[in-house]
Formats: structure tokens, C-alpha cells, sequence
């Protein structure tokens, strides 16, 4: 493993700032202080930042609805997402996007996508950006395992093998799609679909942030390095409902409690690094402690913060015309 | 009658007609849910549960659920149509027509024509329109304008759960494709609701109100809007007609021109964006066919020409509004008090 | 080889007829006789010929926008047909479809399509219509090679696999989309894409008459028995440009004087039976005269037929309402 | 100022933009043409020729070929558009916005209102529309008031050549997303074309005519249909004013108001289906904003509601003719002789 101390306490403090902003969410979307629909990350926060953590500015990522642990892995400001989130004037977009449109073009954080499969010919667009002005960026999209079954996503495969171009397609396969089981939606296999362009794929844990990150390098390098396209496969699990509110009926009564107790990704990055002597628990504790204060202050500024105005409704639909 | 809910009226159509005709099937993305998972079966019912139940009554075979993949069961859908089923596929929400137009404009609409009036093709698409829900941008758009501009299609917006159930039944039973719009914010309104089945006929307006001052077009939710504008309207001495076409396409022409007519002034009310809308339709149809009748500029009130905020304080005010419709009539009838 | 002499006749009479039709069109275009976009099928007879001698009127095909060959080898009146390509009301369509969008639904010949990869949805739809109401049919989309790179046709394949759909997906693959190669345009490979969607796929050469028919018989079969969908990869060549008018200054200037002379599906066949003694050479001219006397009579049909009149012009957009 | 062809100031826009820019890239089905093919490279320039010779000029890298896939390189050139590149893309037939339309309308047009106004997306959609060309009902349709329709879209039909130079240069200059309609009918009409660059401005609408009897506002080929019309008119003593918008978003309400209160007399020609289109568009706006200067019913001349037929003998009476403005004229102006 060659991740630095500093590496390390990085990936931590995004892993734990995720589920902390998640959780803050669940607990608030219940209490009924959020509107609208909310997809919470919980649980998978290994794959973006074990991810993440390869790439800087120059990189651009496309997320799905399930858009809040990618743009805080790709190092957007919680705080703006959460005024976001909760349709304040200060939020990242102004509270025009809400959560299923968050972004961040200045971190390479191309938005959520309110559209399965949306991100993907996006991604290509990224990419020949990279390509065309020569910037040594990647463009990285991630895909459900629902959204590996779209046409979008089938049609970027091809268009980026064709064109050579630096891109990542990683389907996060928690399993189901709704409630629909990956199982039965997705024929074949992520890995054999990729073959059927050409591209190489890597299947891995998408609990283990070790082998997320090994299996990111090594796509993200091929693609940096010229060699045109690469999948990886992440098998893992999403906490909460589809949506804030789902009941969660179509899995099996201990599913999550078991996954929990022997794959959660925190979890098993912890014990690693500990086991290892990379970091010792008290200072994890201390980034655990962090974050949480983090979220606390966030969560704070965002309901004191300041609601959109009606002057503001009309704005930004076009860069120089208005209706 | 029974008071049903919008949801129950739709639910209740889908299930009176697959039991009156095997050949009517459903399907969409989770229309039953629990697809190859270890749990409950019929978890879902579709994102708001509107179809939950059917399922577990009609069999995997005749409520399918699909992946996510439009452009696939949506033509899957006109396919089965074409060859002798009457499929009722669920578009989950009309925002995702992008993934899936060329189906259904270019092929569902088109069979008849291009094959010389040798296809039939009754299909039918539920989907979910409008704003209201802090949906945002993807999740909140109108656009029936664009489905009721294309010849070969029919376009049905029920206003309550007694025109959902009457007009939902017709679209199964109609043999031509039906793009049948169910607005997020209505599932719970309820109304009286027949327990037997019943059809609405398509092209047949349905007159809400009659008054002397004014007359009111609206479509989908926004009738209710201007059925509420109007009696608070007559409160204060003015008298409307309200006017709810029911389907856009066919639209009922004559109840249009006849009560624009009768009071000479006229506004149109429709939630989509403004630009060839619904509103500009009956404007532009009333404009040249009942011109001289006109006593006042026809107005418009629609939403802005902007995508659907999150914010529910942007949300909140992009939507038409009764006071909306009510300072529309005021100021062609003259009567600001 | 399990064809008996008559079917040996009429797979011939079906070849010839095509090839004959073709030609005629040919000419004719470019006598300026017929106007707007028409795609020959001229060289690919065994392809639709080949698949379509294993199905009757229950089966449903799905063509292209180069669907006169899928029609008359499914058996659709080659009058009919010509009178709707010179957009006479006594054509199969009326004259409102011309070229691109003949059909004949009581055939079960769901039409030709102007939309690249309109057809394999619309094919999902015939197969479950089959399945649900028993008819022992089975449906068949025809894709190009362009026509496999688009997001409905990949839809289809793991709608039709999730589903255990009675489809077979034949992807005939004339090395060009318009100008563009098949062999640059398609990452991967057809059959790995196929392996992709947990389908088999058979890939033979298109010129040659029994390997398709041999093919086609098996996923045919497969579909028919409730096996679930099929693929195919015919490798093929037209004879003519992308639409007539095309110069193919995008192919080697010998390239199809060299398949012509070698790979001819007609020559080819006519080889293969005689050498084996199924049909006499004599016979089989009969045939070619036969093809070549019945188009004549088509052409002279269409050329007499009568045109549609203003009171057709808003006939058939819907059942029950005009506007 | 030299004669060019429709083709040719597209072509030449292009290539200057080209130029002047080296973000500018343009990609789509076969633009060049010959892609991994034995024989000649730039075999095409797109199925009519329109983009012939640069790729040659430019090379590979900047006139990007592609597969068959819609979704994928028109969502592509919207992701590069907001990522710092220039996109062109050509979208063959605009009768294909069906397999792609979310790229468009979810994607690009809504970016910049999602992300409260942080991403500019300087995306050109070049695409082929209208009838006459006996391409039948699935690559003759018109469909620019679905895009018209869609808050953050741009929406510019040339009427001409020198339009299509100046406009098409707009379009790629133009920091919003703009769909450039180009009809097919029309490349190898000629016109005054100077040949350095220039721009013409959207939403400023162009009158071509002017008169006192009525006013004729018409859109994309039907403005040289309308001109032609007003010509003869005038010869019969009836003058009118013509107005090409240019653009139908942003639309230049000015001068259609102001041409429209001084005639009083209105005629609207839009070669699209007449449901939710650019006639009941521009209908609605002037009944709204200046019904106390009409004299007479707006008159809308369109297409029908039925799908575009192939055959000659029915096309030729599908699509508005002259003689119909002309009728229209007559009928409002009571000048029938
Ligand atoms: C084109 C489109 N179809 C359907 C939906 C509704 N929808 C939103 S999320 C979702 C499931 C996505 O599943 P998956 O891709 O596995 O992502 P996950 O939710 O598991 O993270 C569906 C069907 C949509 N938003 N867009
Ligand atoms: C959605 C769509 N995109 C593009 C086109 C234009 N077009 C018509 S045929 C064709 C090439 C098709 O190639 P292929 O699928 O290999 O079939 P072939 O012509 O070789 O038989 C193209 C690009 C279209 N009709 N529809
Ligand atoms: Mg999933
Ligand atoms: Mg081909």
C-alpha cells in the first residue's frame, strides 16, 4: 500500500465527513426539515474516495442521483452543499438544484444527475475536453448498477473506446436499483459487458477502500497514460432507502444489520490502519470527532441560512438573454 | 359515491380493465418492485405506489417490471401494442421522455400513417407530470405540449380522481396511443369515484362553472386552480366559466370557441413553460376563430420561461397561482375591486 | 442439409426476386424515376432469405431503413411494395410510407425503419405478445453494424434476456455505416458483446446461404423453445451505395468487383445446389426468368398506378378521430 | 458581394469559427466521412455535403466522426461544451431528437439554472428539418417548437444563406446552448454572402418587407414563401410587412408587436404541426399585448396534423404554399379580388 500517513488521515476524514453528512440528513429528512427527494451515499463512501483521492482539479467526475459522497470525496465545501440541500440562497446552486443536482464545476464536480444513465456521454465530453486541450485530465462516471443497464451508458462505452479516451466508467453495484435486484436486471456481467467493447475491467469490494483505491490506480493510470477507456465493477451496499422514506421491504430483515457488522467500510479502514500501525485509534478518533463537528456547523449555517427571493427565480436560465 | 383517492381511481382503472381484458399488461420501472430480491414482493407500487396491489392479483407475467431502461420496454411496449397486446407502460416521470421520445413520436404515433392506416396501436403511457413535489429541475416539467404537437398521439390530463378513473379506462380501451399525464401533486385528492367502471370520452370538455364575465381554460391540475379563482372570484361579483378540455389532443374545439364566445373574455391557464404551450394553443385558436366575439386580450397564465427551481421558496412561486388567474380576469373584466 | 427441393425453389425464387427488385430500383433512381431515400439490399439476400425461409405468418420481423429484401423474404407482395416506393395509393402503405417505412403487419413484417435502432425495441414488443399469448411466434430484429452501436439496440438485448423474450437479434454487418467502417465504429466484437448480455451468438459468413440458414435454424430454435434471445453476426457486403446517390469513393476501388466475383450469395448458392445435384442449372434459370418477368410486371404497375389524392392526405393518423 | 449556396455559408461559418477559435470542434455521423475505411477520406461531409473539406483542413481531431450512437456524442458535445471546449455537433436529422433529447434538454439546456448560474455551456446543435424532400414522416419534420418550447435553449432558423453564415457564427460565439435549424430544402439556394465573418444577433427580428394592409410573420423557408407572397399581393394592391424572426428563442416580441399594430391584420406561417406551435406562439403574444390594434382574426397557416407522407402527391400539398399566405392575406384583408 503506498498511501501516506497524511493519505490516509485524508481518505479518513472524507469517509467519515460522508457518513456523517449522511446520517445528519436521514435523522433530518425524518424529522421532516428536508424537502424533495434525498438518495443518501451511506455506506458506500469507500468507492468515491477510494477513488477520489486519485484525482485533483483537473479531473471531472459525473455523479448520479446518489450525488452527495461524490462531491464531498472530490473535495466540494459540505457546508455549500448542505445550504444546497436545503434550498438556501447560499447553497452551492443557489437552491435552483437541491440534492439531486449538485455541483461543482470549479472542483471538476460535474452534478448529480436527476437521469439514470445521464452522466456517462457527459463523461465522454469531459474527456475529449482533456483529450482536445491537452490538460493530462481524466473524466470519471459513475454508474449504478440500474444505470449500467441504459442505453447512455452502453453508447459511452463504445464512443469513448472508439475515440481512445481518458475515461473511467465505475458502476457502483449496491445491488438494487429501487427495488429492483441487480441480480435479475443486469444480464450477463459488468465484466463481460466491458469486454463486448474491448475495455478492460476490474472487479472489486467497493467495501474495501484498499482495493477500490488499488483498482482506481490502475484504471485511472491507463486512461491518463492514453490507453483509452477502463470499468471497474464495485460491489457494495447503500445504508438508507432508494430515497429518504423508502421502507426498505424487498430486503431480507437482517441484510443491512449483517453487512454492517462485517463489511462497513469505515469499519474495515480502520481496523487496517490500526492493525498495521499506520495511524493509531485516538487520532482516527480525533478525525472522527472532526467531522462530526464539521457536519454540526454546516447543518447549523444552513438552517440559519437565507432563502432565494422571487428577483432571484428568473436568473441564470441563460447566460445573456432573460424571458 | 365512494370518495376515492386520484391514486385509487388509477389504481382501480388499471385493475377493472386487466381483469375485463386479458391482453391489457403493465409495465415500468418497479410498477410492482421487489424484482429478484430476497424480501417483499409488490414492495413498491411503482415510486408513489399508485399500481401497488395489481401485482400480487394479476401475476408477474401481466405487471412486469422492467430495467432501467426506457427507450427498451417503452418500444417494447408499442411493439406489443402493434402486434395484439394493449400494454399500459409507465414512463415514471414525463421528464424522462428524453431517453425514450424517438418510441414514441416516431414509431407508437407514426404506425398508422406510414403503414397506410394498416397498424393499430393501443397503447397506453401513464406518467407523472408537474411541479410541486421540491422535485427539482428533472422531476417537476409539464411538457404535454410537446407530446399534444405530434399527430398520431392523444394526450389525456385528468383534473381529479373521477376524470382520472373515466379517462384512464378510455385510454386503455382506446385503440389508438394515449400519452396519459397524472399530475405527482394530485394522488391524494379524493372525489367521488364510481365503484363500477366508466369511461370518459376523449375531445369531450368538461364545463366546471358557468358565469357571464368571463371564461377560464385550464388543464390538468390548474383547473382545480381556476375553479377555486372563480368562486372567490364570484364572491365579488364575478362570474366565470371554466372550461377543462380533458384531453389536449383531441381537443374539444367547439366547447372551447362556443364558451369563449359567450363571454368574450378569456384566460387559459397551464403550468407548462410559456413558449408553444396549451396556453398559446387556445389562445391562438379563440384568436382566429371567435375574433369578433373578443371583448378583451386573451391572457395568458402560465409558468415562467425557466427551468423548475428546488427551493420551495423559488418552487412556490413559479407555480401558477389562484391569485394568478384572479388578477388575469380582473384585469379584462374591468373589475380590479 | 434438411432443405427439400421446394424449399430450394422458393429460397431461390425469394433471392432472385430481391436482386431482380433491386436493380430495377436501381435503374430506375437513377433514371430519376423514384424519388427521395433508397437503401438496396442488393448482396445480403441470403442474410433475410436465409433466417426468414425458418419462419410463417405467426413470426415477426423488425427491418431496417434497407428493408426491401426482409420483406419479400418474409413474403410480403413485391407489387405492393413497388407501388408504395413510387408512392402510389395502391402501395402497401397507401403511398404515405415509400421506402423507408414499408411494412406489412399481416405478414408480420413490422416495417422497414428510418431510425437507426428503432426496430429491436419494437421487436421486444412482438416477442412478448408471443409469449404472453402463446402463439409459439417468435421475433426477429435485423441491425446493422451501425445500427448495434446504438443505445436502443443494447437495451433490447438485456430487456429481451431479463425477460426470456422468444427474439433473435441478427446484426448484418456489411463492414460500413453510411461511409463509416464497421471496423472502426464497433469496439469489441459483436459475439463478445453478445457474452455481455449472457446470450450466445453465431457468427457466420452472410454470403453463404446454408451457413446462415444453419444459424439462423439453431437461434431460431433456441428463442422458439423458450430458451430466451439469440444473436447472430452475418458478415456481408451491399452491392450499392448508402442510398442511391452514393459514389462509395469510401471503398477500395476493386473492393466489391473482388466479393462480387468470389462471395456473390446467388452465385454461390446456385454452385452449392447444382454441384450437389438438388436443382438443375436448368431449372434454376427458370427461376431467374421467372424473378425477372414478375418485377417487370411490378414496374409496369407502378409506373401505371394511380397517385394518392388530397382526400388521403389526413386519412389513418388515428383510429377513431381526425383532426 | 459574392453568390453563395445555404451549403456553402454553413460551410464556410464553420470553417472560419474553426479558425478563430481552436476550441471550436465539430463532430457527428460521418461529417467527414470514410473512418477506418480503404477508400477516400472525407468521403462525405455529412449525408448532403455540408461539412466537405474540413476535415482536411483541420484534421481528425477537430471534425470527429462517430459512431451511431446520438445519445452519447450529442450528451458528449455537452459535456465538453461545459468543460471548456466549443462543440458543433450535427445531429443528421433533427427527426432523431429522440434518441438523444435528454442530452439536450435535461442536460445542456438546464445546467447553468441547476447550478445557479455556474456553468456556461457554449453548445451548437446543427440539425436538418422541414419537408419536400420525399424523406417521409420520420426525416421531414419540422419539431422546432419542442425546443422552443425548453427554458435554456436557443433556437435560430436561417431563412437564407447570408442568415445561415450569420447566425450559424452567433451560434458557435454564443455562450448558451443553440439548436441551429437547417432546412434541407434549401442548401443550394443562393444568396449575397460577404466572406469574412459577421454575426447576426439573436432575437432581433429581420423585416423583409414592408407594407400597410398586413403583416406576415413567418419562420425559417417560409419566410421566402411569405416574401414571395407579399410580391404577388402587391402586385394585386394588397402590401404587406414580412417578419423573419430568425430566432424563435430569444423572439424579438418588439417588432413583432410593433409590425403587428400597424397593420392590424396578421397572418402567422410556421411550416410545423399546428398544435403548440410557432403560429399559436406568436398568435397568443399578439392577442395578449396588442388585441386593440387588430382588425381581423390572426391567421395561421401550418402544415396539418397529420405525419409527413412520402409520396410527391401528397407532400407537395402538405406543405403551406405560397397561394395559401396569400389566401390567408385576402381572407383578413378583405381584398379577396
Ligand atoms: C431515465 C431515468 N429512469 C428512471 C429514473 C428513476 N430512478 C431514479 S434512481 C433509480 C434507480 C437507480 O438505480 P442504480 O442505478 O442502481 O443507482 P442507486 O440508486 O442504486 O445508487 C431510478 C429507477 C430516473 N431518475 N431516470
Ligand atoms: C437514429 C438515427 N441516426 C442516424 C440515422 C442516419 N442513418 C441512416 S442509415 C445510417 C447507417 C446505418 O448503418 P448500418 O446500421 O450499418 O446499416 P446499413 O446501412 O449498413 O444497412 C445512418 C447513420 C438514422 N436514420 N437514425
Ligand atoms: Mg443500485
Ligand atoms: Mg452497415
Amino acid at each position: 500500500m503506498q498511501l501516506s500517513r497524511e493519505e490516509l488521515r485524508e481518505a479518513y476524514k472524507r469517509m467519515t465527513t460522508i457518513r456523517e453528512f449522511e446520517d445528519t440528513l436521514h435523522e433530518e429528512f425524518s424529522a421532516g426539515n428536508i424537502p424533495g427527494f434525498v438518495h443518501l451515499y451511506a455506506g458506500e463512501e469507500a468507492s468515491g474516495v477510494g477513488v477520489c483521492m486519485h484525482l485533483d482539479d483537473r479531473d471531472a467526475i459525473a455523479s448520479t442521483h446518489r450525488g452527495h459522497g461524490h462531491c464531498i470525496a472530490k473535495g466540494v465545501d459540505p457546508k455549500g452543499m448542505m445550504l444546497e440541500i436545503y434550498g438556501k440562497k447560499g447553497g452551492l446552486c443557489g437552491g435552483k438544484g437541491g440534492s439531486m443536482h449538485i455541483a461543482d464545476l470549479s472542483k471538476g464536480m460535474m452534478g448529480a444527475n436527476g437521469i439514470v444513465g445521464g452522466g456517462p456521454p457527459l463523461i465522454c465530453g469531459a474527456a475529449l475536453t482533456a483529450k482536445t486541450l491537452k490538460t493530462g485530465g481524466v473524466a470519471i462516471a459513475f454508474v449504478g448498477d440500474g444505470a449500467s443497464n441504459q442505453g447512455t451508458t452502453f453508447e459511452s462505452y463504445n464512443l469513448a473506446k472508439v475515440w481512445n479516451l481518458p475515461a473511467v466508467f465505475i458502476v457502483e453495484d449496491n445491488g438494487y436499483a429501487e427495488s429492483t435486484a441487480s441480480g435479475w436486471s443486469v444480464s450477463g456481467s459488468q465484466a463481460a459487458r466491458a469486454s463486448g467493447f474491448g475495455m478492460p475491467c476490474i472487479e472489486v469490494d467497493g467495501h474495501d477502500f484498499f482495493a477500490v483505491w488499488d483498482a482506481a490506480r490502475e484504471a485511472i493510470d491507463h486512461a491518463r497514460s492514453g490507453k483509452g477507456p477502463h470499468m471497474l465493477h464495485f460491489r457494495l451496499n447503500r445504508y438508507y432507502g432508494h430515497f429518504e422514506g423508502d421502507a426498505i421491504t424487498y430486503k431480507a430483515p437482517d441484510e443491512l444489520d449483517k453487512i454492517k457488522a462485517v463489511k462497513d467500510c469505515l469499519m474495515l479502514f480502520k481496523q487496517r490502519v490500526t492493525e498495521a500501525g499506520l495511524l493509531d485509534a485516538s487520532e482516527m478518533d480525533e478525525i472522527e470527532k472532526e467531522s462530526k463537528a464539521a457536519i454540526k456547523d454546516c447543518l447549523a449555517e444552513a438552517k440559519a441560512g437565507d432563502l432565494p427571493t422571487k428577483a432571484d427565480l428568473m436568473t441564470d436560465v441563460y447566460v445573456n438573454y432573460q424571458f | 359515491m365512494p370518495m376515492k383517492s386520484y391514486r385509487q381511481a388509477i389504481n382501480e382503472a388499471l385493475r377493472q380493465e386487466m381483469e375485463r381484458d386479458e391482453r391489457v399488461v403493465i409495465m415500468g420501472e418497479d410498477v410492482a418492485g421487489g424484482m429478484g430480491a430476497p424480501g417483499e414482493d409488490d414492495a413498491w407500487g411503482g415510486p408513489l405506489g399508485v399500481t401497488k396491489g395489481l401485482m400480487p392479483i394479476f401475476g408477474r407475467d401481466r405487471v412486469l417490471d422492467t430495467p432501467i431502461t426506457e427507450s427498451a420496454f417503452i418500444g417494447c411496449a408499442a411493439g406489443a401494442a402493434a402486434t395484439g397486446l394493449r400494454p399500459v407502460a409507465e414512463l415514471m416521470f414525463v421528464d424522462f421522455m428524453g431517453v425514450c421520445f424517438d418510441q414514441i413520436f416516431n414509431q407508437a404515433a407514426k404506425f398508422r400513417y406510414m403503414f397506410g392506416g394498416k397498424a393499430v396501436t393501443p397503447l397506453t403511457i401513464r406518467t407523472m407530470y408537474g411541479a410541486g413535489f421540491r422535485a427539482a429541475s428533472q422531476h417537476s416539467q409539464c411538457l404535454y405540449p410537446l407530446f399534444t404537437h405530434i399527430p398520431g398521439l392523444k394526450v389525456a390530463l385528468p383534473s381529479n380522481a373521477y376524470e382520472a378513473k373515466g379517462l384512464l379506462t378510455q385510454a386503455i380501451r382506446d385503440d389508438d396511443p394515449v400519452i396519459f399525464f397524472e399530475h405527482k401533486a394530485m394522488y391524494d385528492d379524493e372525489a367521488d369515484v364510481p365503484d363500477e367502471a366508466y369511461t370518459i370520452p376523449f375531445g369531450e370538455a368538461n364545463v366546471t362553472r358557468e358565469g357571464d364575465d368571463a371564461t377560464i381554460i385550464a388543464f390538468g391540475r390548474m383547473v382545480n386552480f381556476a375553479n377555486e379563482a372563480a368562486d372567490s372570484l364570484a364572491k365579488a361579483g364575478i362570474t366565470c366559466t371554466v372550461v377543462d378540455p380533458r384531453t389536449t389532443s383531441p381537443l374539444d374545439k367547439e366547447t372551447i370557441l362556443e364558451t369563449a364566445s359567450e363571454t368574450g373574455r378569456v384566460v387559459v391557464v397551464d403550468e407548462a413553460h410559456p413558449r408553444c404551450n396549451m396556453a398559446t394553443d387556445v389562445a391562438a385558436l379563440i384568436c382566429e376563430n371567435c375574433f369578433s366575439d373578443l371583448k378583451a386580450p386573451i391572457k395568458q397564465v402560465t409558468a415562467p420561461h425557466a427551468p423548475v427551481p428546488f427551493s420551495p421558496a423559488l418552487e412556490d412561486i413559479y407555480i401558477p397561482q389562484v391569485a394568478d388567474i384572479e388578477a388575469a380576469v380582473r384585469s379584462i373584466t374591468g373589475k380590479l375591486s
